[in-house]
């Protein structure tokens, strides 16, 4: 009972290596590119979408374009290989975690995902347990941010979460989810 | 050998021995050191029977349900059915030491200890099947109420968890109900133990017991609490088992008189067990003296009692079904089971819980245990088949005849019904020989008393 | 497994360069996979494999639907095929497309299984040498330039006929260039009686298109226009439309069926009149007799004066003939495909007479060689045995498998020189020829299709050819040597002679129908000169006292081209309820006659052929008569149709391809084989008010009789907060035909596995929702009722309350949820569903499949594993879809946005869905009529899942 | 002062019952006399008082019950309230059979626990175990052993001969 709460179980805390030195600290903080630059799908879909690597070239083939660190990026590309990334937040085939509904009723990125800003390597903030996603669907109110600040790290609500997100609650018409069929089909 | 004490009912006393106490104490201990050849052989033939139910189990373990005969409708059949009817049989054990306690026979001194035994290793043996019956048994632990991470927890209104928590609790009171009764008798082999070894051993599971006046006062207290205590456990843990079936809706399941029912049942199954058990041990290790006639005699009756409040509750559910109009109801008492595919399974039933135990009207089969054997297991027998017709039998003639269909066992699942009883009579082997199987104190205090202090 | 890489070469390769199914699915979003269910380890770290480049049309997670056609017995249905990155899960019918109407059968819903058929022939092959499609042509193309008229003598094509246009503009190209090549058309799809029919009545060979929707009385001469026909979905949509209720004051129209063997159609009848097929020319003469008046039939009097029939066969005639008089213009007479021409000569004659012409038939020029298959073959084969034939090419079909047991049809192919075969698996034919060459599924391929109307439609790929295979059309461009071979090149150069082609060709591929191409209707005068003969004619017929054989092409696979298809074998048959295999069917006095019952066997003998088959006794089949499906104990190398069932082909001859009428029957008792795997055991209902119906008179009378009003069962609780729509689904009964559409769109939407033979005998079926069909009547005029049977969703549900661990539960909005993560397998829930519709993984069926068939899987459905319970689930993953597209923008759900799979499928729009706190939604109006009813409600159930009360028409003058 | 311990072996409850007599009137000291079995009338003459054991178990038998009840209503009806086949959350005739069953369980531990308690058991060792023949105590003998002080300790064996004890041991009293 202890021990599946722990990280060691959880996978939470735990920098994960990628194929490729891709520091987000440095693309979102430093850069400024929102979010949904790259993970375009995060608004339409249930995945946030990784990327396609042409998406990488799209800046890359002007700057740093020799840089050493993306020789695997051009080679893969013009092999027409996938970039083999990997997966950091996972969740059992069983659970249907849509994107696309949290992204669109304000629950912003950072709430599951963390300071990515200042993730040199990514990881998992959360245990992503049932209990865990359970703690928010119970009381979304205290997640809840306004539409232009659901990619922006580091938010701070302009009155008190507890009561600012009761009045995002009203506005998006945000419910309390709690049976199985929302997630388990 | 009609003239030993074994065949005479007339005898006054209970305890039909003339030794002292010393005499009568290595009497009572003689088969721990008992090198008996029947013995060894009969363990060798239980052990395969266990190994039987060890090899079926994990099969099913690593292959599936799927391995059973099991279908849609019929999605319980045999395993549930060896589960009742164990649980069943684990029922008199505790009726015959704690509620016979309660009432004061004396009769039951020299029987209860070997009763109870039988009940912990029955229950025991049942717990093993719903496990095993789960699809996916390696999650069984789902139905305890723990704080998980996924934060969800069992399900109360359903009559699973109450199984859980009443054979919990029946096999844990029965067992210090057994134990402390065994306590002083521990002490006593301890302190007749030739080797060291013995002495060290028996001495732990005797807890330093020294027959303290004290002592004896408490103990007599709380054995009297533990008896009061698990009288209404008896009660209680076969008709939660009912109410599995009592709280669905289907015909042939749904129905209010499934406690009573199913605990007239239990008993009735667990007597005729304690006679299949007690007979060849009384006879294997000479004890007709202390198990005598009247105790044969007295159990005998008890389960032609048992016999006739089973009739009842047959009688009882076939006039309801017919009372109540219900044309479910009404075609699976009054129709698929005495004319449908399992008729021959029905009558056999019938003949075996109805009919045979009207034998012991007659006191020469009372008297007679070849007879008494035999009866005893054609009852165990019929007592399976009654809950399998009420299981599988129900299941497979329920609201709509589109979905009827009938059951075919495997191998896998006569596998599990053999092998159990195998792991059964081992276990029970094992205590013969290392337990002392008629309480030795109760039994000198007993005759104390009948003989008055003299 | 290589095969399943091609098409997603740039998306799920590991670095290994395999697809390794985890990945694959992770990467194309099947979040679903089996695997990981209830682990409660940590897995090991996954990898991602985005596109390198991702198409502008996929959304990873998001489905797309794309308009194609599937081509059946040479006529094309429209359909609409989802894609999930890439991958075609599941076929729904094409509104626009006039042959589906929306609706998609167990074919089309089938063959998307098909598709990913691990016994697909995979690369172009000789017996010897090298392989490879450039070996082929130097093999067998002609060089166009050289040669001259002579050139491709001696080559020969064998297809299956087709209204294709391209296929056909390539025939007569090709015909054009080298007048020497040979074609022959086979298949046993193939009917022509209709168009003899018509050349008797008319003069010409023409084909009738029938509109039953404007139908008051419809008499069907051994014709299951429901089910088998061309235009079935069509057929059976305007049926239906033509009898649902929804008030009682709604008119119903009225159908009469004279059939032998029970059909679809025949479980519909107000009227059924069971009657050896042999015997269908005489009822249509009595009728014809019957129903015109003399003038109308004077040439034809002295040829009808035979003995009036007697019996149920007079009342029916009597009954039917009245009907028939009484609605002129509003009546059909349609004859069954495999009746002999008199049948449709004289329905031809009566529809004329009764002004039925331009009304409820018209008639088209054939769209399909108007030779008998079996006779063009039999040209053929005299041809092969001259010599004439040295390189036969056979497109398609199993000619060895399927030609005429007399024409040793396998034999010849292995006596020429050089053959090749064009097909998906490696059937019969595929082991007679030298040659076998991969086939594309229709799913794969570019080409164009005629509905039976005429009406065009392109026929477009949903995913890249998995194998190495190529269209008829490319190969037939192939052998003519010609610059353009590529399928998508061929149809847009033929189609680009249209106007505006650009415009025609982007809206055709959208809406998935070429518009305004539908054939003209031709007119038809009765010309009693060629009608004469035939009637005149002594038809074929089996003596009064002995037995009838007829031949069917089966419910499920056909003529056996879907005998590879496990969900088909596993369906079980609509009327017999039979699954992997086949039985001779025949009447209870039939079967005491040979001293047989169900299980035994019968042998038949006739020629040189001689089989024996288990035997199904069925209520209502005509006596003295046995019908024999087509399509089983197939001997080719597909391994899930080897050797189910058994082939009947061996006693089918060319001159008696349908109806055997001198066959030697005896019983054999007890049967070999092991038992028939049929899913229903009873087929009675026990007295239960289970599946109602009442005559519409009766309905009129008093409504109450087959549905008392349910006032709710008392009850102490207090009712259960509900939030949000409430789903419900009623189900008409008096337009389910049983076809069984909606239980393989089911088994195709959710991931059902199949259990197999053993399986089905052991009665662990996993289908979630299945079609009960019970008998009613008396025995004499026995009708069946079939009841399609899901999770009920019963707002009380008794499953609920029993489970242990809450893994089924109620949602707000009235869903019966299952769990399956939570589940640990006590069954309990089943024992406690009084519906008995909930399955139970007895084994892991998810796993252990071949890799190719996880492509089939719908990502949004979890796979179930080994111990956990499963069951319908109202399509919860459409729902939840909806609900979240809804919420994205900000909106309520409007009626009719969530579409359950076995709604959507089914042809005669039976099944209604929708939400209950709309008042007017669809589901509420309809559970309002006084014939809605709950399956045992009196359980206090309150299932969410309401049928309405069949009813039927019979007429007054005719006691049922 | 000086104290002694004196233990005597009975072949016979009477004789025992009667030398606990003699003794009892003798000295006030703690008398402990062990048999094989359990002599109900010895506890007036011994002025045991009433055993407390049956408090305990019927207190845990509470606590027991309470401890079920709490627990469903705690999962079923307020921590993930769910909505099971349309019946109330607080569906207290189903929670019936479990209260019982913790109920009973409880008593029965909270019973046996108070037994071990109350007698100071485990105790595997004990001075009366050294003493010679003190094993048939569990067989057939009875024994009883009293603190005498030194003057009293001639008479009190007296006493005890003359009750019929066959064999007197004393060891020193620290």
């Amino acid at each position: 009972m202890i021990w599946v709460r722990t990280p060691f179980v959880s996978g939470k805390g735990d920098p994960v290596r990628q194929p490729i030195e891709f520091d987000h600290r440095h693309h979102v903080a430093d850069d400024g590119i929102d979010c949904r630059y790259c993970h375009d799908l995060v608004e339409r879909s249930r995945y946030a979408g990784v990327p396609p690597t042409s998406r990488c070239l799209n800046c890359h083939n002007q700057i740093w374009n020799d840089s050493p660190l993306l020789a695997t990026v051009w080679t893969r590309y013009f092999r027409d290989q996938p970039i083999p990334w990997v997966r950091v937040h996972r969740l059992p085939d069983f659970v249907y975690f849509d994107h696309s509904i949290h992204v669109n009723k304000g629950v912003g990125c950072e709430s599951c995902h963390g300071r990515v800003d200042r993730m040199a390597r990514v990881y998992q903030i959360a245990p992503l347990s049932m209990s865990w996603c359970l703690d928010c669907h119970r009381s979304p109110e205290r997640h809840l941010r306004p539409p232009d600040a659901i990619t922006a790290m580091g938010w701070t609500p302009p009155r008190p979460q507890e009561e600012f997100g009761r009045a995002l609650k009203t506005l998006y018409g945000v419910r309390e989810i709690t049976h199985c069929s929302a997630c388990h089909r | 050998m009609t003239s030993s004490p074994a065949h005479r009912i007339d005898t006054p006393i209970v305890l039909d021995t003339d030794d002292d106490d010393a005499q009568l104490t290595d009497r009572l201990l003689a088969p721990l050191r008992s090198k008996s050849k029947v013995w060894y052989a009969l363990l060798a033939l239980s052990g395969a029977g266990m190994l039987l139910f060890v090899a079926t189990s994990v099969y099913t373990f690593v292959g599936g349900i799927g391995l059973w005969g099991n279908n849609i409708p019929v999605a319980w059949a045999f395993a549930i059915t060896d589960f009742v009817w164990w649980i069943g049989i684990g029922h008199a054990g505790t009726f015959i030491s704690a509620f016979l306690l309660l009432l004061q026979q004396d009769w039951r001194a020299s029987v209860n200890r070997i009763a109870e035994a039988m009940t912990l290793i029955a229950v025991f043996n049942a717990a093993l099947f719903p496990v095993l019956h789960l699809g996916r048994p390696w999650f069984a632990y789902w139905l305890l109420p723990y704080p998980a991470t996924m934060a969800v927890w069992p399900q109360f209104k359903s009559a699973l968890p109450w199984d859980f928590a009443a054979i919990l609790t029946y096999f844990t009171v029965s067992f210090l109900f057994w134990y402390t009764g065994l306590v002083p008798d521990f002490a006593t082999v301890r302190d007749r133990a030739g080797s060291r070894g013995r002495r060290m051993i028996y001495g732990i599971f005797a807890l330093g017991w020294r027959g303290s006046a004290e002592h004896w006062q408490h103990y007599r207290i709380v054995y009297g609490l533990l008896a009061g205590l698990a009288t209404p456990l008896v009660i209680s843990v076969h008709s939660v088992v009912s109410m599995d079936f009592a709280i669905t809706q289907l015909p042939g399941w749904h129905s209010t008189i499934f406690p009573p029912y199913f605990v007239a049942g239990a008993l009735f199954s667990g007597f005729a067990m304690v006679l299949t058990l007690l007979l060849p041990v009384r006879r294997v290790f000479h004890l007709e003296e202390i198990v005598t006639a009247r105790h044969i005699d007295a159990i005998a009756k008890m389960l032609l009692a048992m016999s006739w409040m089973l009739i009842y509750s047959y009688v009882c559910e076939l006039f309801i079904a017919w009372y109540t109009g219900d044309p479910y109801e009404r075609y699976i008492f009054l129709q698929a089971r005495p004319l449908g595919p399992w008729a021959w399974l029905y009558w056999a039933m019938i003949s075996a819980n109805v009919l045979a135990p009207q034998l012991l009207w007659w006191r020469s089969v009372r008297l007679s245990p070849l007879a008494l054997f035999a009866l005893s297991l054609v009852i165990q027998f019929g007592m399976w088949m009654e809950r399998f017709i009420i299981i599988a039998g129900s299941l497979s003639r329920d609201f709509l005849p589109s979905s009827w269909a009938d059951y075919r066992p495997t191998w896998v699942d006569l596998g599990l019904l053999f092998g159990s009883i195998g792991l059964f009579l081992f276990a029970f082997l094992l205590f013969l020989r290392f337990v002392p199987f008629i309480p030795i104190a109760e039994m000198k205090e007993l005759r104390r008393e009948i003989r008055g202090t003299a | 497994m290589t095969g399943n890489r091609q098409p997603f070469e740039h998306s799920a390769v590991d670095d290994a360069g395999r697809v390794t199914r985890r990945d694959f699915l992770r990467v194309l979003g099947a979040g679903a996979a089996v695997a990981g269910l209830g682990a409660c380890v940590e897995p090991p770290r996954e990898r991602i494999l985005p596109y390198t480049a991702r198409p502008p049309e996929i959304t990873p997670g998001i489905a797309t639907f794309y308009a194609t056609t599937m081509i059946l017995g040479g006529f094309g249905t429209g359909l609409v095929v989802k894609s999930r990155e890439g991958r075609p899960t599941k076929v729904e019918g094409n509104p626009h497309h006039p042959a589906s109407l929306g609706a998609a059968g167990v074919f089309e819903q089938a063959s998307v299984l098909e598709l990913y058929d691990p016994d697909r022939v995979r690369i172009p092959r000789p017996r010897e040498g090298v392989g490879g499609w450039d070996a082929f042509a130097r093999d067998f193309a002609l060089l166009p330039a050289s040669g001259g008229t002579e050139q491709g003598r001696g080559l020969h094509f064998l297809m299956e006929p087709t209204a294709s246009p391209l296929t056909n503009s390539l025939i007569e190209r090709m015909r054009t260039l080298h007048p020497a090549v040979g074609f022959t058309f086979y298949s046993p799809l193939a009917f022509t009686g209709a168009m003899e029919g018509a050349r008797h009545a008319f003069g010409r060979p023409l084909q009738p298109v029938y509109d039953l929707s404007r139908a008051a009385i419809i008499v069907s001469l051994d014709a299951d226009v429901l089910d088998a026909d061309p235009f079935c979905l069509r057929y059976a949509r305007q049926f239906a439309d033509g009898r649902r209720l929804r008030s009682r004051r709604d008119a119903m129209n009225r159908l009469y069926v004279a059939e032998s063997a029970f059909s679809t159609t025949g479980g519909m009848a107000d009227h059924r009149l069971p009657l050896r097929a042999g015997d269908v020319a005489d009822l249509a003469k009595a009728l014809l007799a019957a129903t015109a008046t003399p003038e109308e039939i004077r040439p034809a009097m002295p040829l009808l004066s035979q003995p009036t029939p007697d019996g149920p066969m007079a009342s029916w005639v009597r009954a039917a003939a009245a009907d028939l008089r009484a609605a002129r213009g509003q009546s059909v007479i349609i004859a069954g495909a495999q009746q002999p021409a008199v049948v449709h000569a004289i329905a031809n004659a009566l529809n004329a007479i009764l002004g039925n012409i331009g009304t409820t038939v018209r008639f088209i020029e054939p769209l399909l060689p108007t030779e008998s298959p079996e006779h063009a073959l039999a040209t053929l084969a005299a041809a092969i045995d001259a010599g004439a034939v040295d390189k036969l090419v056979i497109l398609g079909g199993n000619p060895s498998g399927t030609a005429p047991a007399d024409l040793r049809f396998g034999e010849r192919i292995r006596s020429v020189r050089s053959s090749a075969y064009l097909g998906l698996h490696h059937n019969e034919t595929a082991l007679d020829c030298k040659w076998v060459l991969p086939a594309l599924h229709y799913l794969e391929s570019w080409g164009d299709a005629r509905a039976y109307d005429g009406t065009a439609s392109f026929v477009q790929p949903l995913i890249r050819p998995l194998y190495d295979g190529r269209s008829v059309d490319e190969v037939l461009a192939v052998c003519g040597g010609w610059p353009t071979t590529n399928a998508h090149a061929l149809v847009r150069e033929l189609w680009s002679t249209q106007p505006d082609f650009t415009v025609l060709w982007a809206r055709s591929l959208e809406r998935g129908v070429i518009e305004n191409t539908a054939s003209p209707p031709v007119s038809a005068a009765l010309d009693w000169a060629g009608v004469l003969p035939v009637l005149a004619a002594e038809h074929q017929r089996a003596a009064r006292d002995s037995i009838e054989v007829t031949f069917r092409l089966d419910p499920k696979v056909l003529d056996g081209r879907f005998a590879n298809n496990p969900w088909l074998q596993e369906l079980p048959h609509p009327i017999t309820k039979l699954t992997w295999g086949n039985a001779a069917q025949l009447g209870p006095d039939t079967a005491k006659r040979l001293g047989i019952e169900t299980g035994d066997e019968v042998s038949i003998a006739f020629g040189g052929g001689r089989i024996s088959i288990p035997a199904i006794v069925v209520p209502g089949h005509a006596e003295m008569s046995i019908t024999l499906p087509l399509g089983y104990g197939r001997s080719g190398e597909e391994r899930t149709a080897r050797d189910v069932g058994v082939n009947v082909y061996p006693l089918r001859t060319r001159n008696a391809p349908y109806i055997l009428s001198d066959a030697r029957v005896r019983g054999v008792k007890p049967g070999s084989r092991e038992p028939l795997a049929i899913t229903q055991g009873h087929f009675t209902m026990q007295g239960r008010m289970i599946a109602r119906e009442a005559t519409l008179a009766a309905y009129r009378a008093d409504p109450r009789t087959i549905a008392p009003a349910h006032e709710p069962a008392p009850s102490l609780y207090k009712p259960a907060v509900k939030s949000g729509e409430q789903w419900a689904m009623t189900i008409d009964l008096s337009v389910c035909t049983g076809c069984s559409a909606c239980v393989i769109a089911c088994q195709a939407e959710n991931n059902i596995p199949v259990v197999g033979r053993e399986g089905v005998l052991k009665r662990r079926e996993m289908h979630w929702l299945r079609v009960d069909r019970y008998y009613t009547g008396a025995a004499g005029t026995a009708r069946v009722i079939s009841q399609p049977m899901a999770c009920q969703h019963c707002e009380k549900a008794p499953c609920e309350y029993v489970c242990p661990v809450n893994a089924t539960v109620h949602s707000p909005d009235g869903l019966n949820e299952m769990v399956y993560n939570r589940c640990v397998g006590t069954r309990f829930c089943s024992n406690n569903c009084p519906y008995k519709v909930r399955r139970f993984n007895w084994f892991d069926y998810g796993s252990g499949i071949p890799e190719v068939l996880w492509m089939q899987r719908n990502p949004d459905v979890t796979v179930r594993e080994r111990g956990v319970m499963e069951k319908c689930t109202y399509c919860v993953q459409r729902i939840r879809r909806a609900g979240i597209q809804a919420a994205t923008e900000r909106r309520a759900l409007r009626d009719g946005e969530v579409v359950t799979a076995c709604q959507q499928a089914c042809p005669t729009r039976a099944i209604t869905f929708g939400s209950l706190d709309d008042p007017e939604s669809e589901v509420s109006r309809s559970r309002r009529q006084e014939r809605s009813y709950e399956v045992l409600g009196e359980l206090g159930t309150e299932p969410r899942t309401r049928y309405l009360a069949r009813i039927f028409n019979p007429s007054p003058d005719l006691t049922v | 002062m000086r104290e002694q311990r004196l233990f005597a072996e009975f072949a016979s409850t009477g004789s025992l019952v009667e030398a606990v007599r003699r003794i009892r009137e003798r000295t006030a000291g703690p008398i402990e006399v062990n048999s094989p079995y359990s002599i109900p009338e010895l506890d007036d003459i011994l002025g045991l008082k009433r055993s407390g054991l049956p408090r305990v178990c019927f207190a845990s038998g509470v606590a027991g019950a309470a401890v079920g009840l709490a627990l469903q209503w705690f999962t079923n009806a307020w921590d993930y309230p769910l909505n099971v086949g349309g019946r109330p959350l607080l569906s207290w005739p189903a929670w019936i059979p479990v209260t019982l069953e913790l109920a009973i369980l409880g008593a029965a531990i909270g019973g046996v626990i108070g037994l071990l308690v109350a007698t100071r058991l485990p105790r595997l060792w004990d001075a009366a175990f050294e003493i010679e023949g003190f094993e048939r105590v569990t067989t057939d003998r009875f024994w009883l052993g009293a603190a005498v002080r030194a003057e009293d300790a001639a008479r009190v064996r007296e006493d005890l001969a003359a009750a019929g004890a066959i064999r007197i041991a004393s060891v020193p009293h620290e």
